[in-house]
């Protein structure tokens, strides 16, 4: 399908072809930005708790077989991972974007020694 | 080539052309519900009930200009779309839409269908990354998080299910729906499946990587032509896939009342579903991103590992006793 | 698993347990005093457990470990040192790091893998034990996150930690596709009943000899040694030097006891060129540092080729030498590091030898420590590295090394050459004054009193081994 | 339990010294002195005792220590240790005295120090476990690196080093030769030991004998020293403070003499007799060497050292003459050297304090400024250059006369040596005390005070004694020295064990089973 | 699986082995030492997936399951060092990572 849009498709030239699309605002600086790293928290997440879900699928496919000598020990790895979870929740990990109420808290701290 | 393997080719190109063909026409019928939802007009120029508004919109896509941005990395730009369709496509391989009517019958197929739905992430990482615009990039950030995020608890989900039947193999599964569907006993991971399967094709509400009002058009800003018109395809062969999975998953594949054929019922279950999806469209507002994410994480996760264990125990209670 | 594999396991489970709690902890609220209270003593709680334990206890927990007198010991040990390096971190941390909370699971969760790697009998609880301790150590080298060298050091570490892991993994592999069996005693079987060894399993033990090289930093895997030893925080420093290696060298004695590996030339031939190398290399490159973290980390891999020397011996006589001198080692660096961490102040490590230009006048007990811990380094009588060196010395006469004890012996000297300068600066009569910020006194009274103990200890293993001897006897 | 009291109280004195220096510079001083007068006194009174043994052994202790190895603490006095003993202690209360006014830097620390020599030192006199030995070995060498790196003169730390890393190299040798013939004997009758007595009689094959005792001899060759391994004497000797070289050269070199009469010839008789003529040579090449080149020296205390390094090659060439009379005159020459050079070198000490240099072209004419001093140093000199009459003549006249029967031409050669002595004694006392004055402030010079008059008397007295009446020397000697010799070397039996930890016991009278001459 | 079978996927393991190892020695940029490193991690666990099907024993994936583990972990702590030392240096160019020396 791409081949044939290839050879399909018009050409033309025009002078903002060059540039980003960028709603018809000219560009400014470079595309390689730095963004939040949250970003990379949320890999490294994923990482982690994917990589527990494999254990919990060879868990869940020999299921019946191990009874509830597996169930035990999957009930303690699930509970280290809700420990892991309620940590990161607590270290702020799971606070995407900015907590409103913490900015309210650091506004009024800052109104409060104006006055 | 004996029967059997012509059979299987049949079923093989019958299920791409299926797929092929429907896809294009998900985009017309969204318009046309979205317009009686919302009380407007849909396509009606091309065709009756503007039905040849597909065909238009195909040729267009061709015609156009096979842009590729001189400040891309043009070996990835390209590529970015392919992968889309082709794991969207390559999941299909999994789904029993009746009783022989598979392509391929992967005792882990479960596992293939979360593999190659993970797969999809690369598109939205590559394509946004290698279109070097910023909001490009922002947009395919934002989607990888989202997409990874929800992942973890589409797997999650599913365990439920894969508890009570013991196999991975989706026929195994649909065939220990016959006589309970899975939405009932499993109507959580349900839910969440659900949820997750909506993100996972990043559909409105969850279209935050594209998001026009914020992104403009998020990862795929920078594609234009066919290759714009391959990250579309995928996206509706992903709802498509999205109904199928949950179809096999929880409503009894293509188990229902016999005076239906099973392909029927199959197909019938799908597109409840896509209707759900395009309804869910017309009347829901976009959550922000944040929300979105901690919604997740905060909220679904530990949900799915309560589903999980809970699950597990009253199972085992069950066998027991 | 059953009732007496549990009871066996306690120590570990504890170990984790104590990791979790420190987690709840920190999720409610971030102390410093109560994590550091929490992992104190539940190290000592471990311990004193681990004390009920008989020193003939044997438990297999098949396949994958075993907990027998030998293990036990080790643990034992490693919790000491954990316990240790713990105490020493309070007053460290304390003016350093804002989030000094996860240090102390990090740490916990590294003794944990260094137990693991002490009671395996298994390739699966072998590598899980290394990877817990190694993936705890990468974050534990970083974990100063402001200074520079940290990450360079963690990366480094992590890279070639990695890298080593690969090889000894693909060792592993090797291994088990010759033989069908990952557990040591079924490879010892296979080597047993097999007349020539092919050489895919040849080439896997080879990988594997290389991996675990790596990790115990013996030349010519030593390139991570001294940036990481610089790089890392102090009490990190310590406990890689410790616990990390002394671990791997524990997992090594089980190893090739299992295997009887020593009955092939050709290992031990390759061990011997690793002994002698780590320790000239070792010592000719400290020889020219001025960086206290360097020297120490150029030392330890002579040292680690001393110990090789023990480990050559093989058989009881080997395996106690090897224990014995880990022991007095741990003691030592134990001791060495801790003080460095005490005299370093907020912004970095007193790890130049100017700064201890002096030391005797200005603080002369710490100054005492500190020359007896380096004098032990060098095996100087009336402490633990001289009954230590001792016993590697006649482990390598005993079994005829004869070209192997004559390399340590000249390197026991070059080694004294270092050693010597370090102290021979530390009384240099020109005064330094040093103006450091200093925390509450209060502070630093743990770790004073740690590096007492610990100097106690150093001097009673050098007057009156015999205890410890026996000890060591019984559980191998 | 004496002889463990003796070590001990030198030990506790020490950490006393040491931590009492914190509150007053005085008291450092006065313990050390009180702790070795004590021992001191011990050491003359367990001389004093008629001797009614017919074994060489007057007390020992045996108390276990690291089992596992068969290393027990084992400490056993015969003359020859004993007279070292008194050396040591009579040195030590020298070595205290003369540092009075000298050390004024960390006093406690460095009290501790010397009594921590003489511990050591005093533990390699009395140990009768090889394990031991080393370990008294080593424990010596730690203060006295810290002696001479801290209280030194300008080179010290250089000294220092050298000192050590030398001493510690041979000592390292040492300790393989010691385990070697730990697993010899062990793998020959089952009972591995460390235990001196057990191990005399290994029986072993020749070249491993050779290469074990080429270990031990290392060790003890450097200690003595002998040429070509002395390079580190002169430098630690001069760099030293006073109370440090006094040490160096009264006490540790000694050691290494005490070595070769204890360990070489007992434990490898047919070996010493191998390499007698070569190690006569080199002892006799000392004697020489030493003396030409003291005499070439403008350093005081240079020139001292050189003359030890002549001075021992005595020691060398009676050791390996492997008679009796030499080693008689061994055993003098340990103990009048450590006088006379220890002598000399309070004097250079006492010199740089009051001109603070030790160059002797700096010096000259002293005597009409400090005539006590001038005289004193006559006798010493006069002692090292062996004048009759003087302890140090009676040394090597026996040492000469001892190996005469062995070895006649080194014995010549070793004469010619006295020779070069007396021109280098000369030297100091024509160019130092005679001859024109170089200094202004010569005038000033003041002669010595009650103090060290108090010193050196007791260091004159004793070498005259020794010179004039030898013979309660000899006879402390005698019997340990023949029965090392004829391989009679026996340990003194042991009576019914009561608590097999915890052994001390003096030797009965009269052993019947015991050979006697 | 023969045994045939599973010896090629040995040597593929071998090869894919020794392309990482190479790619880490050769390689400058952190991650792509660290990408290389991964290779080599897989490249073992692809070994214990050959030698276990060789023996028909499941212990071959049981490692391969905690190799993957442990490189998740590894990749997650080497991702923020990687990200600090960015923040630090500004490359990724391991030579500039070298302010220790000797």
């Amino acid at each position: 399908m791409l081949g044939v849009s290839y050879i399909l498709g018009q050409r033309h030239k025009e002078r903002a072809s060059h540039e980003p699309y960028e709603g018809g605002i000219l560009s400014t600086g470079s595309a390689r930005i730095r963004f939040s790293s949250q970003f990379y928290l949320v890999a490294m997440l994923f990482v982690i708790f994917d990589v527990e879900t494999i254990f919990l699928f060879s868990w869940a496919i020999a299921f019946k077989e191990l009874g509830w000598y597996g169930y035990a020990g999957m009930v303690v790895f699930l509970i280290l991972l809700v420990v892991v979870l309620i940590y990161e929740w607590r270290a702020g990990a799971l606070d995407f974007g900015p907590d409103g109420q913490k900015i309210l808290k650091a506004y009024k701290k800052l109104t409060a020694k104006q006055k | 080539m004996d029967d059997a393997t012509i059979s299987h080719l049949l079923i093989t190109f019958g299920v791409l052309a299926g797929l092929l063909l429907v896809a294009p026409g998900l985009i017309w019928l969204e318009r046309r519900l979205l317009a009686l939802w919302q009380d407007r007009y849909g396509p009606n120029r091309a065709g009756p009930f503007g039905l040849l508004v597909v065909l238009a919109d195909t040729l267009k896509l061709f015609f156009k200009e096979d842009w590729i941005p001189p400040f891309a990395d043009k070996k990835v730009f390209v590529l970015a779309p392919a992968i889309v369709v082709i794991t969207v496509l390559l999941s299909f391989v999994v789904i029993p839409f009746a009783p022989g009517i598979i392509v391929a019958d992967m005792n882990i197929g479960l596992l293939f269908f979360l593999a190659m739905s993970s797969m999809g992430a690369y598109s939205i990482i590559l394509g946004g990354w290698s279109s070097n615009n910023k909001y490009a990039l922002l947009g395919s950030m934002r989607g990888a998080a989202q997409l990874i995020s929800y992942e973890v608890f589409m797997g999650l989900s599913l365990m439920g299910v894969v508890l009570m039947t013991g196999s991975f193999s989706l026929i195994d599964i649909v065939e220990a729906q016959r006589y309970q569907w899975f939405i009932v006993p499993q109507f959580l991971g349900f839910v969440i499946f659900l949820i997750a399967g909506i993100a996972e094709t990043h559909r409105l509400p969850f279209d935050i990587p594209e998001a026009e009002s914020e992104l403009i058009a998020g990862f795929h800003s920078e594609y234009s032509g066919m290759k714009f018109g391959l990250f579309f395809v995928g996206e509706y062969i992903g709802i498509m896939l999205i109904s199928s999975m949950v179809t096999v998953l929880f409503l009894g594949g293509w188990y229902g009342p016999s005076f239906l054929p099973p392909l029927a019922w199959f197909i019938i279950k799908m597109f409840g579903f896509i209707f759900f999806f395009i309804l869910l469209r017309a009347s829901l507002p976009r959550p922000r991103y944040d929300q979105l994410m901690e919604f997740g994480w905060k909220i679904l996760l530990p949900l799915s590992l309560l589903n999980l264990v809970v699950t597990g125990g009253i199972i085992l209670w069950m066998n027991t006793h | 698993m059953n009732r007496s594999d549990l009871y066996s396991l306690t120590p570990l489970l504890i170990l984790s347990s104590a990791a979790i709690l420190n987690f709840f902890s920190i999720s409610i609220k971030r102390n410093h005093k109560v994590i550091f209270a929490i992992t104190v003593l539940s190290l000592i709680g471990d311990f004193i457990f681990l004390t009920s334990y008989s020193l003939y206890h044997q438990q297999h927990i098949d396949p994958l470990l075993v907990v027998d007198g030998f293990g036990i010991f080790n643990i034992g040990l490693i919790l000491l040192t954990t316990l240790v390096v713990a105490l020493m971190s309070y007053a460290y941390f304390e003016q350093r790091e804002e989030r000094k909370e996860e240090y102390y699971i990090l740490l916990i969760l590294a003794a944990l893998g260094a137990c693991i790697m002490v009671i395996s009998k298994h390739f699966v609880s072998f590598f899980l034990g290394l990877e817990v301790l190694s993936v705890s150590l990468y974050s534990l080298i970083a974990y100063l996150r402001t200074r520079e060298r940290s990450d360079e050091a963690g990366i480094k570490y992590l890279i070639l930690a990695a890298f080593s892991s690969a090889f000894l993994l693909f060792g592993m592999s090797l291994i088990y596709a010759t033989t069908g069996k990952m557990d040591f005693g079924g490879i010892g079987y296979y080597l047993t009943t097999t007349q020539d060894i092919p050489l895919i399993m040849m080439a896997g033990l080879g990988m594997l000899i290389v991996g675990a090289g790596f990790k115990l930093g013996v030349v010519p895997f030593h390139m991570w040694t001294p940036d990481v030893y610089e790089g890392a925080p102090t009490p990190v420093t310590a406990f890689i030097a410790t616990v990390s290696k002394g671990g791997m060298i524990a997992l090594l004695v089980r190893f090739f006891n299992a295997i009887n590996g020593y009955q092939y030339e050709s290992f031990t031939n390759l061990f011997t060129v690793l002994s002698i190398a780590s320790m000239f290399v070792g010592n000719i490159l400290a020889l020219r540092q001025t960086n206290l973290k360097r020297i120490l980390a150029y030392s330890s891999i002579s040292h680690i080729g001393y110990l090789l020397v023990a480990f050559l011996s093989g058989g009881s006589m080997g395996a106690q030498a090897t224990t014995f001198y880990l022991v007095a080692y741990f003691i030592t660096t134990l001791g060495a590091f801790g003080i460095i961490a005490t005299l370093s102040d907020q912004h970095r490590d007193a790890e130049l030898i100017d700064d201890y230009r002096g030391l005797l006048w200005r603080r002369p007990l710490t100054a005492v420590a500190f020359s007896a811990m380096l004098l032990s380094l060098a095996g100087i009588p009336l402490t633990a590295g001289f009954i230590a060196k001792f016993y590697v010395i006649t482990a390598g006469i005993g079994t005829q090394h004869w070209l192997l004890v004559f390399c340590l012996v000249v390197n026991s000297v070059i080694g004294l050459y270092y050693y010597i300068k370090i102290i021979a600066v530390m009384f240099d009569q020109k005064l330094q004054i040093k103006s450091a910020k200093e925390l509450h006194p209060l502070v630093y009274v743990i770790s004073s009193v740690t590096i007492a103990v610990l100097a106690v200890f150093l001097f009673w293993l050098g007057v009156s081994p015999e205890g410890m001897l026996s000890l060591i006897d019984d559980v191998i | 339990m004496i002889l463990m009291i003796l070590i001990l109280v030198l030990l506790f004195g020490g950490i006393a010294a040491g931590f009492s220096g914190r509150m007053n510079t005085m008291l450092p001083r006065w313990i050390s002195v009180g702790a070795i007068a004590i021992n001191l006194f011990i050491s003359l009174w367990m001389a004093a005792q008629p001797n009614t043994n017919s074994s060489p052994w007057l007390l020992q202790l045996k108390l276990n220590w690291i089992p596992s190895f068969g290393i027990s603490f084992h400490l056993a006095l015969d003359g020859i240790s004993l007279l070292m003993i008194i050396l040591t202690f009579f040195l030590g209360i020298i070595a205290v005295a003369i540092s009075w006014n000298e050390i004024h830097f960390r006093v406690g620390f460095f009290h501790f120090n010397l009594l921590w020599v003489l511990a050591g030192i005093t533990g390699v006199f009395l140990t009768m476990d090889l394990f031991l030995f080393y370990f008294f070995w080593e424990v010596m060498l730690i203060p006295m690196y810290f002696l001479i790196g801290i209280w030194g003169h300008e080179n010290r730390q250089y000294a220092a080093y050298k000192f050590f890393i030398f001493t510690q190299a041979s000592g390292l040798l040492m300790l393989m030769s010691i385990i070697a013939l730990y697993f010899v004997h062990g793998q020959a009758t089952d009972q591995y030991t460390f235990n001196y007595f057990d191990l005399l009689g290994t029986s072993m094959n020749k070249q491993t004998a050779q290469w074990i005792m080429l270990g031990f001899l290392a060790a003890f060759v450097v200690k003595l020293p002998v040429i070509p391994f002395h390079t580190w004497l002169p430098d630690a000797h001069t760099e030293a403070p006073t109370a440090g070289s006094l040490i160096l050269a009264g006490l540790l070199l000694k050691t290494g003499a005490y070595g070769l009469i204890r360990f070489i010839l007992p434990l490898f008789p047919e070996q010493s007799a191998a390499i007698a003529p070569v190690a006569m040579a080199l002892g006799v090449t000392g004697i020489v060497y030493g003396a030409v080149q003291a005499y070439g020296q403008t350093d005081l205390k240079r020139l001292i050292a050189y003359s030890s390094v002549s001075h021992m090659g005595f020691v060398m060439l009676g050791v390996f003459a492997l008679t009796e009379i030499a080693l008689q005159g061994v055993v003098m020459q340990m103990i009048t050297h450590g006088i006379s050079t220890g002598a000399l070198f309070i004097i250079a000490g006492l010199l740089y304090e009051r001109i603070r240099t030790r160059d002797v072209t700096q010096m000259g004419g002293f005597w009409k400024s400090i005539p006590v001093a001038s005289v004193i140093t006559l006798i010493f000199a006069m002692a090292s250059l062996g004048l009759p009459g003087l302890g140090n003549f009676v040394a090597e006249f026996l040492t000469l006369i001892g190996s005469w029967s062995a070895n006649k031409t080194m014995t010549l050669i070793a004469t010619i040596g006295i020779v070069f002595a007396t021109a280098y004694s000369l030297r100091i006392m024509q160019k130092v005390f005679l001859g024109k004055s170089r200094l202004e402030h010569h005038q000033s010079l003041a002669d010595l005070t009650a103090r060290e008059r108090l010193i050196l008397l007791p260091l004159v007295i004793v070498i005259i004694l020794l010179g004039v009446h030898p013979q309660p020397a000899i006879d402390l000697a005698k019997d340990g020295l023949q029965k090392t010799l004829n391989r009679e070397f026996q340990a003194p039996k042991e009576p019914k064990i009561i608590n097999p930890n915890y052994q001390t016991l003096t030797v009965p009278a009269t052993e019947k089973g015991v050979h006697h001459e | 699986m023969n045994a045939a079978i599973a010896d090629q996927a040995l040597m593929l393991a071998g090869i894919l082995f020794v392309l990482g190892l190479i790619s880490v020695l050769i390689r400058r940029n952190i991650i792509f030492m660290l990408i290389s490193v991964e290779i080599m991690l897989n490249a073992a666990g692809l070994a214990f997936i050959a030698a276990g099907a060789r023996w028909g024993q499941p212990d071959g994936q049981v490692m391969f399951v905690f190799i993957l583990t442990m490189a998740a972990a590894e990749v997650s702590v080497g991702l923020a060092l990687i990200l600090q030392i960015y923040h630090q240096l500004k490359t990724l160019d391991s030579d500039a990572a070298d302010k220790m020396h000797g």
